[in-house]
């Protein structure tokens, strides 16, 4: 396809002034709020192994945030960050992806990076910053990133893989190997200035991406009505020129189905899309947080109705492809191998006090050197007030 | 008199502020209804309004960008930015825009109205991203004036004479104190000066240069000098711009020995310029290298945050040689 | 009038692609290109007086343009930017404000700062960074500012202005003075980062601000059809949830009645406008660019037919406000003033030295003071190297 | 071999770059069509295409955010910031971003193909945003390199390097002399080393240190302190980051005197990390402080200019200062 160009201005002796909400964006849903399909809605070419695997991500997502949450709780790790009652946007958009298109996330999309294949064992490296930890202990929790899976390394800066991911498509773009990037972000983050710039220069340059916008009702404590004055982020893209879909984030199916277009138009019409999920956080921002501060238990409870992956499983029930006591054996399944991978990274050491001073250039420069040869010297000396590190030091 | 923390001291001030001048409104990331998210700016909207405390969406230019232009409007606004680590997509608003605005209309408009709050610092877990030291960053910057407190009474008193201060303020926040420093503040309104330095040590074999808390970890380690017997004079610079070299220079050359222990990366710390130009006015005095304890030169990394702090015993060390020079 | 809410979103079963354009925006305009009014167009209510004091402005404008051009060309002066073609839409905005309300520019809106009443020699002295200029001497040419004529001193990076606009509005809404702030910008300074801050937070704040683009079709070299894939700037006003005015720049009357309208409902109704004013950066981008590198004497042509002041000029005769030859004569007398006053401000000196280190703080802080005393005795030393200033330094 | 200005050896060492590497692309602000505003892009995009020169949206922290995830993806982005002074609404991207790439991800994703060139410095009547020399405030964030040329030569023997790196580099070129320095630049492919400064002029009285266009003053002073019988050694640092501290530290142990003579204002411009250093290097061998001839501390002013410039006569004096201590 073509780049549609904008009609030609029509001139007006009548002063018309734009209302601010001049476009209607719909939300697509299939599954209604209890798991029944809409009538005669046509649904996506989704087999049952497919289907399972989808949920059988979500399950262990929920699980994982469950216990590492009470694992932050119990001292056990510094930090985490829960993406409960957004499963299905972040699953369900991957799912639709091919294997090689690239993903950049924020930091709530881990039911992405399950998806593609990441194990238990290397989330919980991360989580607890062991050396076996691909980003070798270096960030906060949850800020995992995996080049073998084409995830893209999380940065707590928001906003900033917005544009990047605009480059990295076209690259893509130019290497000719039919494959696109997806970003997520929150509507927060939509507010930064990378998100404008990002926008505009994927819809200028014609890239393969997908900007998929998790409108989770919330920025840390800044209801989306503190946010932005406008219809949500969808309508964002008419400004680019951008095509848009404003999908239900909590029905995995019109996810699924929506980024599979939107993946469609990216790659194959070299078009970029905007998509809005609508859903809700419904546990804190992070560990660090407490909603109670600002939002009501009856929000919160009307939000428990939509939930995603009951919604699911109700169908997935209906369909005959699974049943509640298989997904309950499941979940069970997934707590053990969460548990016990946890056990385990919990004891793997800290990287080696070398990797300090790697990485910061591909190979260190010399100051890096100096400085590595007097703090190991200074740790020889105090060993005992480095203890993570000190052992190893000889 | 009261015990508060450091974010106490804060939110006193910022509440003593708003009382006295309704011109002072305070507004940043998620500071509104909820307080913000260390809680610095709790209280404030149920007490002086929606208009005068409020969230603003998430975008850090836009913040400072709103800043400055109500601040050219008149208004005394005090910007949060939410970590230090965020304050870089403003960088623009702040080193183009707030600090040349005077120079630049020869002083037809200005923005001295403005502060821009933010916490610094690491010793949190905070990994790359909620743990940076951004001072530096700032202080190759005419026009503006930085200044970081060390404890609750500075900050409360620094802080009100930053937002009445007629030039922007960047007001950096020790936030590992924040709940950990405590200490006796009036209730009332007070100020301290800004670009003077204190003594907070008098001594007579080196003197410690710090600001901020780091200041913590120089009495630590010059607890461990003291056990040599050694004298030391710490100064705590509490302006970073403009930096009262005079206060150093007095003692250095009293000292004849000089000390920077600083928690940004070494090269181009602002203990820089602290040594350039105590070398220079103090050249007769040294008797020996000024030294510096500071950060590697890598981001702030999590697991090995010990391993990368200037800590008391790096900091003790570069005493020692100072002193065995 | 309270904040429109956005419309309930609606729920579909179909997939629904919002396409690239789907916001329609006509262009208002009540003067076609030949001068004569549109029929039935319901013209704003304007005076002679003002119609005339709106021409003079944009002839005297049209005069200063063309006569700093060439002074930057014959060496007199260092630089210079013109605003030939684009006087309608920065005139007729400005005299659709209150002389309370706040104008911050990009830097081609000398017309509005004219007619606010800088006077030909107060433009001089910016030109020529003399010891009378307002700025002292410190900014390049064209970038003028003047607290008593509400004129925020220009800047040059781009965009800057559009978030500090949100922000004066706000003092301004907060002081219940019911003024506005209008903000010009370019249509490539729109791509930045910091126009999504400013018109968000605007929205979001509901300030009386008005948000004007100059979208003259170019910035420096690269066309509009390479900053943006949208239809234009207008359309983005719909995703911050903003009213949006599109205007026949190059139509005076229509731009004064756009911005009456957008300052009703930004100062009565509280809500941010977003005008678009069409228009053709006729001259080249400043005196430092040549436009032939880039585009077509055709395309120039084109827009040459379309030219603002003749348009204006043949209403008014039509109007039998004026003679072409009460025009021409008005123009005469334009230049001499002009002229004059070139040739006065050429010759005063440039600040005194001391004024090197004023306002970069309220007072000089203690380094200022040295360096201005060392640099003075430097300066003592070699007289001859710094002519402009040695010989009132005793 | 070929007389070329430092603008056309750019141009050249792209266009050596494109033809050698085809993930080198070059985009930026009128680069395309046009070949930027300096011109130093001209023909690259009737020679390679659209896809690979191209004009970009004016949004600098687009531009940056887009080359970063380019070179994420393996290509070799070469971004053009159309003036130094427009690079800071990009400061996040590079500081926070370009920067910490590698190091975050523990080495599974790099922007190492990155290089931003940008035109910096003054001199040419563009007052406080067409001036500024940026180069300090990226100085203190490890993971950047920074290289600034002073003439064609080293402008195409270094960009090339730059380019070919595998880490991101901050390229910053001396604007006045884009076309006023002219100089032999073999039209082949060549390079020279990142991180190693250059003795340009050996000498024994006193070392002299700069970097870019700096050392076409600091020769015009060195010519005067000549007359006056004095054998300078000129230090051209080349890198800015790393910073080849061996090659200063060894001539000053020979001078005994050191001299920086730099265009940005004076408190922590990058002199200030140089004399840190060295003081604490050559602490022994110094026999005068270490001396800056740098801008003053404002905002760089249009009408005085000449006034505010760190010329070959302040140079000269600083020189004098650093002899007759
Ligand atoms: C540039 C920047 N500013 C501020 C923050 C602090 N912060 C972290 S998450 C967050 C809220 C993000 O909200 P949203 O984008 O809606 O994502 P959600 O958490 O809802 O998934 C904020 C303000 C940050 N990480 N980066
Ligand atoms: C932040 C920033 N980036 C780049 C520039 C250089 N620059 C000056 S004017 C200009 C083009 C502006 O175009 P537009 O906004 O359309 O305004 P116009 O010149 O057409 O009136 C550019 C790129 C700048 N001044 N500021
Ligand atoms: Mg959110
Ligand atoms: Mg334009």
């Amino acid at each position: 396809m073509a780049k549609e160009k904008a009609p030609k201005t029509q001139v007006t002796s009548e002063l018309t002034v734009i209302p601010p909400h001049a476009v209607n964006i719909p939300m697509f849903q299939l599954l209604k709020d209890d798991g029944t399909v809409h009538k005669g809605a046509k649904l996506p070419d989704i087999d049952k192994e497919l289907a399972l695997k989808m949920f059988s991500t979500m399950q262990f997502i929920r699980l994982l945030d469950e216990r590492m949450f009470a694992a932050q709780r119990q001292g056990r790790i510094s930090f985490y960050l829960s993406s409960l009652g957004e499963e299905a946007a972040s699953i369900g958009s991957a799912a639709a992806l091919k294997f090689e298109d690239m993903i950049m996330g924020q930091y709530r999309e881990q039911g992405a990076l399950a998806y593609r294949g990441f194990t238990v064992k290397q989330f919980m490296n991360q989580l607890f910053s062991n050396e076996q930890d691909l980003g070798k202990g270096r960030q906060m929790p949850v800020h995992y990133g995996c080049a073998a899976l084409n995830f893209m390394t999380i940065s707590s800066p928001l906003g900033t893989q917005i544009p990047q991911a605009a480059g990295y498509a076209y690259g893509q773009k130019q290497s000719g190997d039919k494959t696109c990037t997806l970003v997520y972000f929150g509507e927060g983050a939509a507010s930064e200035g990378d998100f404008h710039a990002g926008l505009n220069m994927a819809a200028v340059f014609e890239v393969p991406a997908i900007f998929f916008c998790r409108n989770n009702g919330y920025a840390i404590s800044t209801p989306a009505s503190e946010q932005f004055a406008g219809d949500g982020i969808a309508p964002r893209a008419t400004g680019y020129g951008m095509r848009a879909i404003r999908v239900d984030g909590n029905d995995i199916l019109a996810v699924y189905q929506a980024t599979q277009e939107a993946r469609r138009l990216a790659v194959e019409e070299n078009t970029p899309v905007l998509i809005e999920a609508m859903s809700y956080r419904m546990a804190g921002h992070s560990t660090s947080d407490d909603p109670t501060g600002y939002r009501t238990k009856d929000e919160e409870a009307q939000w428990r109705d939509k939930e995603p992956m009951v919604r699911f499983q109700k169908w997935l029930v209906a369909q005959g492809w699974i049943t509640d006591e298989a997904a309950e054996q499941q979940m069970a399944s997934h707590k053990e191998a969460v548990l016990a991978a946890l056990k385990e990274a919990e004891k793997v050491p800290v990287p080696h006090v070398d990797e300090i001073i790697s990485d910061v250039y591909d190979t260190p420069i010399p100051i890096l050197h100096e400085q590595l040869e007097t703090l190991k010297a200074h740790i020889r000396n105090y060993p005992d007030a480095y203890p993570a590190t000190s052992e190893r030091v000889k | 008199m009261a015990k508060m923390n450091l974010l106490q001291a804060i939110n006193s001030a910022l509440d003593v502020a708003m009382a006295k001048n309704d011109k002072v409104s305070v507004f940043g990331e998620d500071v509104g209804h909820f307080g913000g998210v260390f809680r610095a700016t709790s209280g404030l909207q149920e007490k002086y309004g929606r208009a005068r405390c409020f969230n603003t969406p998430l975008v850090e230019q836009g913040i400072i960008g709103f800043a400055n232009g109500l601040a050219a409007q008149g208004s005394l606004p005090v910007a949060e930015i939410q970590f230090g680590d965020y304050i870089f997509p403003a960088f623009d608003q702040i080193v183009n825009e707030t600090a040349k605005f005077r120079y630049r209309s020869g002083n037809e408009f200005n923005v001295g109205g403005l502060t821009i709050r933010t916490p610094y610092g690491g010793g949190i877990h905070g990994g790359h991203y909620h743990s940076q030291s951004p001072e530096a960053y700032f202080a190759h910057t005419p026009g503006l004036k930085i200044v970081v407190p060390r404890n609750p009474y500075q900050a409360k008193g620094l802080l009100l004479s930053a937002i009445f201060d007629p030039n922007p303020v960047l007001f950096l926040e020790p936030k590992r104190l924040y709940r950990a420093a405590v200490g006796e503040v009036p209730e009332e309104e007070y100020t301290l000066p800004l670009g003077k330095a204190e003594v907070v040590q008098e001594g007579s074999d080196v003197t410690l240069v710090g600001w901020g808390a780091q200041i913590e970890v120089i009495e630590r380690a010059v607890a461990l000098a003291e056990k040599d017997g050694v004298s030391v004079e710490i100064v705590d610079l509490r302006s970073i711009q403009p930096w009262d070299a005079d206060t150093v220079a007095e003692s250095v050359m009293k000292t004849g020995r000089l000390v920077i222990s600083q928690e940004a990366p070494h090269t181009m710390a602002f203990g820089s310029e602290v040594a350039a130009t105590i070398q220079e006015r103090c050249f007769l005095y040294l008797e020996s290298p000024i030294m510096r304890a500071s950060g590697l030169d890598t981001p702030y990394p999590l697991a090995h945050e010990k391993e990368y702090f200037s800590d008391h015993l790096k900091t003790y060390e570069a005493i020692k040689r100072s002193l065995n020079y």
